[in-house]
């Protein structure tokens, strides 16, 4: 079922930093909620191991992270979809928007997640919520660890 | 279910051990989450660590003018205990109202609030009573335990022993249940204690139960139903599914708030 | 596997189970007391209800090493040789089934509601207490009578006294 | 009343077969095991709609305790045929319907989410599902419509090559023109648009299956949960190509409900029987409650816009309707039937209306199929009229018990403009009853007290009638039936006296035992314990159509009393010789054979023992023996009808209906059991309620099960349900020598209606959808403040 969200953060980096970090796949890596394993096979895609941890639901996915849609240094679609075997399919994305602001970067996304089979079919209440923890997770991770790079270089 | 070791520890602290020792440990209280769970192979522990095998676990005991309930004390434990009754009624009354019998002749205290699912009823109490939780590790508020969907402040090698409920002035909870599962669509506890007035809600925030701190002034200001009736739930962080939009849960919540202040002035 | 010991019906059992083995399982498949049954996986249903030293459990949503020392009760341990226990007459006498599949699990839990709550039960306390028991076929119309008629009669003396 | 009495017609006999359910000593499917055994898991699609690239089973084959993992191509390679639909429709221009290949294992595209790609045969269901997890199959994912109304839109996926605009069928019924003028010269017009909500049947035992295979006489034995084995064997072996009909037993032993869920032959006893000779042992398959919701055939899902034509004075001048059914991803075995000859026909309800038509398409969309629900069909187009009729009362201002009588048809037999010729029935009658019994006068006083509580209160009618003992051979074969719905039974008299009964219908809680015991105690005077039903199995029974259709009564019983008729007839020879009498003297009475006119006479047990001794009567005239067999196809259907009042409050905070009084009563000509016949009406309300307020299976946008398990799917639980009132009138069946009609599907046909006629009553809006959750009537009264509120 697919869900929609959208949020934004204030990051206190530049645009061109953001999108440096946007693009770095040791830094997704660390952003993506339960990602195991994250590596290029392109430029545009990388091959990823996530398991996502729900309650007592606990399942390994694994699938790819897609990057597209780039207008750099202003906006990129990330996608990922993964195979989680016995339980299922998930996909989710996201539209990334960087936009200056006074103290840095605002950044603000619009995400969309699906899933599919087992976890679909039992897991209805827990969709909802469960998409918007991992997109918040995911987005706060990046803006704690562009701020950490900062206050690392500086 | 994919295969996993079984191990039943004589004392709490052999549990912690086998926590940290074991590879992908996983606690069984009264798993009527965690066996169906298991069963659709949406986990794969490497190992249960049954806490059944525990002496003293399932205790209610009397502490001060509140109670001491242990961990592994059943549903159906609770909603009979005269001590509850007598003490907390709508504590009992709560824990009657969990699942179906025969899930409340396995389901625990512990197991619920250690699972926190955002519409497990347990949690709504622990946070309306501003109840302590008794861990192998500390006593942490209540307030402080349930920090997110499915998250509490445990740590991995951490167990729930007890929970610790002060005896309030007067307390009420009240339910709407999900037509199909009958988990809470809504369920609000309130209680008059004393530190104050607490609502706690449960089965309507998307980050699991939370405090509705408006109804908590409201209800301290005058503590009828009527109290609530200008005010509503912001429908922002309220859940949504296939059983009920944002704002109708919203609207729920306030109607069960109001039921619970009657309850409570019973 | 491990290594279990228990009370089924009132007979010692010994077994060896993997620990991913359910109650159920045990009951069914090493034991062959096929009259608890199976209806969902989410423990909904009701139709494996069975008695755990005394109460009413699901046996679908229990682990057979958790039953370990335990003494356990199935539909088939409920009649007393040739005389049916007056829960499982009410039934028959009520018409509380037709195809039978949920009749052992309405049972058991029909017994464990009047350990718990007396023998007079009205109607809004029966459907109530049947909340983990679905059936499909009857509408409950008459498993409600049954287990009023059933409560009542087992609360009668002469039948208790036996 | 015991069992071990001899029974008479019409007493609330104790059932025979409880005492094997209430001890724990069933025989359901799931319960049996055979000598080295295995166990099937299928491995199913999580998507809606797929192209299968490649399945690679290499690593899950080397896991431990695989037996074997099979695929679509394996069944091709043996040369298993699809599963078939049994029922040919004709699209109005003459097309016959389009029916999409169905195999058991799904060869390059996977339709649905829970279609079947594979299956893992191990030596455990663990090692089994171990093994189901390491099948890597490679999607190439493609587009899924879901929604009924979306099937036919221009940019909508396509399912079947075969059926473009993935339309099945796009048929027609009625007299357009003699409609369309009725329209012409209408006062009114009552327009109505609705949706019938798609549900799961959920018989409490899940399906389960274990195909045996034994090389040493190359037959193959298929213990099933099946409402009629007889129709698995003919399917598996004509269609399928599993093995000749002699060559392949089915036995379906206690099977735990159906309602219609287990008449369909499915992909996985298919694969179960097939597999067994492949792998040289048995296999059996028991579904979980999760794939019981992925797999079963759902039953409803149309949507409908229809128009009722109304003269100056209330009369129903005419009666259009459009309907869209959903038939799922494929064709299931009596699918095409439902929505068309179960359905269209019973458009014309309990009134006189002079012109009827109907427009049917049939959809294939990215769901499970969509096949017969009890009720099949009749639901659907009783909740059609019973909606528009009672709209067309509040619109008129009318009292909608007033307008229905002005309607009704009173003489019989009477002919409908769609096929049907109702041969018996008194609406009146039914109608009277039930508002006596609903105390429909008094029901102005209770609204108020209700409102005065702030409570909404409503209460809503449903004159239903139904089409049942689904059978006259010519009839459904006229309409496209690749089978006939007669029913055969066999009655064998041991020399002891004592009677098995050998019957094609099969019991799945319906009370075969003992209803069909009652009628043959009181026929030959024996008592009840010395009878015996014998049924669902093919080696005992020659041939048989099954139970569905709440046909087991009017068809199934009467083939019992035309082989009764039989046996009586040559004991009657048998008797005349012992007594020296000539036989036409002989009379028989409660019992016992005796010499018109003299006190000379023979029980029943004497006349069996001397049909097998046989040394008093010449075996070159009389055989020995006391056996007979009769097939019964009756001259119609059968037209069970009635009056269902349903009250009911809403709680305006929350939303939560609740049912405060059900009143049902129903006319299904003679009853045997009334114990028995009022159960069914139970059951059935149950599910028709459920159906109002509770029910729906929902796919969301991708073709994904969103309703997959109890925790979404709201069952009918004891507290979401009153006692019921149950009244019956009774005229008799015409069509059948005992009378009667059948009453299996009732409840489920007028509840749904009834329900939300009430609550539209209460609500004082028309457009209530089912199932009405809390959550929906909480929206519409929220919608109708709002109105309100900028009004003011």
């Amino acid at each position: 079922m697919a869900l929609e969200m959208s949020g934004s953060y204030e990051l206190p980096v530049t645009r061109e930093k953001a999108w440096a970090a946007l693009n770095d796949a040791e830094v997704l890596k660390r952003c993506i909620p339960g990602c195991e394993e994250l590596e290029k096979a392109s430029d545009t895609e990388l091959k990823a191991v996530v398991v996502a941890k729900v309650g007592p639901v606990k399942a390994k996915f694994r699938g790819t992270v897609t990057l597209s849609e780039f207008n750099a240094p202003e906006s990129y679609r990330i996608s990922g979809e993964g195979d989680g075997g016995i339980a299922g399919f998930a996909k989710g994305g996201a539209f990334v928007q960087l936009t200056p602001s006074e103290t840095g970067t605002t950044l603000a996304y619009t995400a969309e997640a699906q899933i599919g089979g087992k976890l679909a079919q039992l897991g209805q209440r827990l969709v909802a919520g469960t998409a918007k923890k991992i997109a918040d997770e995911f987005f706060r991770n990046f803006a704690e660890a562009v701020a950490q790079e900062t206050s690392e270089g500086a | 279910m994919y295969a996993f070791d079984y191990q039943r520890p004589a004392a709490i602290e052999a549990a912690v051990a086998l926590l940290r020792a074991v590879d992908e440990p996983k606690v069984l209280a009264g798993g009527q989450t965690l066996l169906p769970t298991l069963k659709q192979r949406l986990a794969q522990p490497g190992t249960l660590v049954d806490l059944a095998g525990i002496p003293g676990l399932a205790a209610i005991e009397r502490r001060g003018e509140g109670l001491l309930i242990g961990a592994m004390a059943r549903h159906a434990q609770v909603a009979a205990s005269p001590l509850v009754r007598s003490v907390i009624p709508a504590l009992a009354e709560l824990a009657g109202m969990i699942g179906d019998p025969a899930v409340r002749n396995r389901g625990t205290l512990g197991g619920s609030i250690a699972n926190n699912d955002p519409t497990a009823d347990y949690p709504a109490a622990c946070l309306g009573l501003g109840a302590s939780i008794v861990t192998t590790a500390r006593t942490l508020p209540a307030d402080d335990f349930f920090t997110g969907l499915f998250e509490t402040a445990l740590a991995e090698d951490e167990l729930v022993v007890a929970v610790e409920f002060a005896a309030p002035a007067r307390a009420g909870y009240a339910k709407f249940r999900n037509p199909a599962s009958r988990y809470a669509m809504a369920g609000v506890f309130v209680a008059e204690g004393a530190e104050g007035f607490r609502v706690a809600v449960t089965g309507a925030g998307q980050g699991g139960v939370f405090r509705w701190t408006e109804a908590e002034a409201a209800l301290a200001a005058d503590f009828r139903p009527e109290a609530l009736d200008n005010l509503s739930l912001d429908s922002a962080d309220v859940m949504a599914d296939l059983h009920g939009s944002a704002d109708y849960r919203a609207h729920l919540v306030k109607v069960m708030a109001k039921r619970a202040v009657t309850v409570a002035l019973r | 596997m491990a290594k279990i010991s228990l009370t089924v019906n009132g007979k010692a059992v010994t077994a060896e189970v993997e620990p991913r083995t359910l109650l159920v399982q045990l009951l069914r498949e090493t034991l062959n007391l096929t009259g608890t049954h199976v209806g969902c996986d989410t423990s909904q249903c009701g139709a494996c209800v069975v008695h755990l030293d005394g109460a009413a459990v699901k046996s679908c949503t229990m682990l057979a090493v958790q039953a370990d020392g335990a003494s356990v009760t199935t539909i088939e341990g409920l009649a007393k040789g040739t005389q049916l226990h007056p829960m499982q007459e009410a039934f028959r006498e009520h018409h509380g089934l037709q195809c039978g599949f949920c009749t052992p699990g309405m049972i058991m839990t029909a017994v464990d509601m009047v350990a718990r709550l007396g023998s007079e039960l009205d109607e809004a306390t029966i459907r109530e207490n049947l909340d983990g028991n679905l059936c499909r076929c009857t509408g409950y119309h008459n498993i409600v009578k049954a287990v009023e008629a059933g409560a009542r009669a087992m609360g009668q003396p002469a039948l208790a006294a036996e | 009343m015991n069992a071990s009495t001899i029974s008479t017609i019409g007493a609330p006999v104790r059932r025979k077969e409880d005492h094997r359910f209430i001890t724990g000593k069933g025989r359901y499917t799931d319960d049996m095991n055979r000598p080295g055994q295995t166990q099937a898991y299928f491995l199913r699609s999580p998507h809606a709609h797929a192209r299968i690239r490649a399945i690679d089973t290499t690593a899950a084959a080397a896991m431990p305790g695989v037996v074997a993992i099979l695929t679509g191509a394996d069944l091709a390679a043996d040369g298993v045929g699809d599963l078939i639909c049994g029922w040919m429709i004709h699209s109005v221009d003459g097309t016959p319907m389009r029916m999409g290949s169905h195999p058991a294992l799904a060869k390059d595209t996977v339709r649905y989410v829970g279609d079947h790609v594979a299956v893992v045969i191990a030596e455990t269901l663990n090692a089994a599902k171990d093994a189901a997890a390491a099948v890597e199959v490679d999607y190439d994912v493609l587009p899924a419509v879901a929604e009924t109304g979306r099937a036919q839109a221009p940019d909508a996926p396509q399912l079947h090559e075969v059926a473009p605009g993935n339309t099945v069928f796009s048929w027609e019924l009625g007299d357009k023109a003699a409609t369309d003028a009725a329209f012409s010269g209408a006062a009114h017009v009552i327009p109505l648009d609705l949706v019938n909500n798609r549900l799961a049947p959920n018989p409490i035992e899940p399906r389960a299956a274990i195909g045996e295979y034994d090389s040493g006489d190359d037959a193959f034995t298929l213990w099933t949960t099946s409402q009629n084995p007889h129709l698995a064997r003919l399917v598996l072996s004509a269609f399928v190509g599993i093995a000749p009909e002699n060559k392949l037993r089915v036995i379906a032993p206690d099977v735990g409900g159906g309602f219609g869920s287990k008449i369909f032959i499915y992909a996985e006893e298919t694969v179960c029987v097939w597999a067994a000779k492949r792998v040289g042992r048995p296999v059996k398959w028991t579904s979980d409650r999760s794939e019981a919701f992925l797999s079963d055939a759902h039953g409803r899902d149309h949507i409908t816009h229809a128009e009722l034509a109304l003269d100056a004075h209330g009369k129903i001048l005419g009666f259009r309707v459009k309907t869209t059914a959903n038939m799922g991803a494929y064709l299931s075995t009596f699918a095409s039937s439902i929505p068309t000859y179960l359905y269209a026909t019973l458009l014309s309800g309990q009134y006189d209306i002079p012109a009827i038509h109907c427009h049917v398409d049939a959809v294939y969309t990215n769901t499970a199929p969509v096949d017969a629900y009890r009720g099949a069909g009749r639901p659907e187009a009783t909740f059609l009229v019973e909606r528009i009729v009672e709209i067309a009362a509040r619109t008129l201002k009318m009292d909608g018990a007033a307008f229905r009588r002005r309607n009704f048809i009173t003489s019989f037999p009477h002919q409908t403009p769609v096929i049907m010729a109702y041969d018996a029935g008194d609406y009146g009658a039914s109608l009277d009853k039930a508002l006596m019994l609903s105390d429909y006068a008094g029901f102005p006083a209770r609204k108020a007290e209700a409102a005065a509580r702030g409570k909404l209160r409503g209460i809503g009618l449903s004159n239903y009638i139904e089409a049942c003992g689904i059978a006259p051979s010519a009839a459904v074969g006229s309409l496209g039936a690749g089978v006939g719905l007669w029913e055969s039974a066999e009655v064998r008299v041991n020399p002891t006296g004592n009677v098995e009964v050998l019957t094609g219908s099969h019991s799945h809680g319906q009370g075969h035992e003992t209803t069909f015991a009652q009628l043959v105690s009181s026929r030959l005077g024996i008592p009840m314990e010395q009878v015996s039903i014998v049924h669902g199995d093919t080696d005992k029974v020659q041939f048989g159509m099954g139970t569905y259709g709440s046909r087991s009564g009017a068809v199934g019983m009467s083939a019992i009393v035309k082989a009764l008729d039989k046996v009586e007839a040559k004991a009657k020879k048998i008797a005349a010789y012992m007594l020296e009498a000539s036989e036409g003297d002989i009379e028989f009475k409660d019992g016992r054979f005796t010499v018109a006119g003299t006190d000379r006479g023979l029980a029943f047990a004497e006349v069996a023992l001397n049909a097998y001794v046989a040394h008093k009567f010449p075996t070159s005239e009389i055989e020995p023996g006391l056996k007979e067999g009769a097939f019964y196809d009756p001259t119609n259907f059968t037209f069970p009808a009635g009056c269902h009042v349903c009250e009911l409050e809403v709680d305006p905070d929350t939303g939560v209906t609740e049912i405060v009084n059900f009143v049902a009563v129903d006319d299904f000509g003679v009853v045997i059991n009334p114990m028995i016949v009022e159960g069914q009406v139970h059951g059935g309300i149950a599910q028709g309620v459920g159906q109002a307020l509770l029910e729906g299976v929902h796919y969301d946008g991708d073709g994904q099960l969103v309703t997959g398990s109890f925790m979404d799917y709201t069952m009918p639980r004891a507290g979401n349900l009153p006692s019921f009132r149950i009244g019956l009138t009774e005229t008799r069946c015409p069509s059948n020598p005992l009378g009667i009609k059948g009453c299996g599907e009732a409840g489920a046909i007028a509840a749904p209606p009834a329900v939300i006629n009430a609550l539209t009553s209460a609500l004082g809006t028309e457009d209530v959808p089912m199932p009405a959750t809390p959550a929906k009537v909480w929206q519409i009264i929220q919608a109708q403040r709002a109105v309100a509120q900028a009004a003011e």
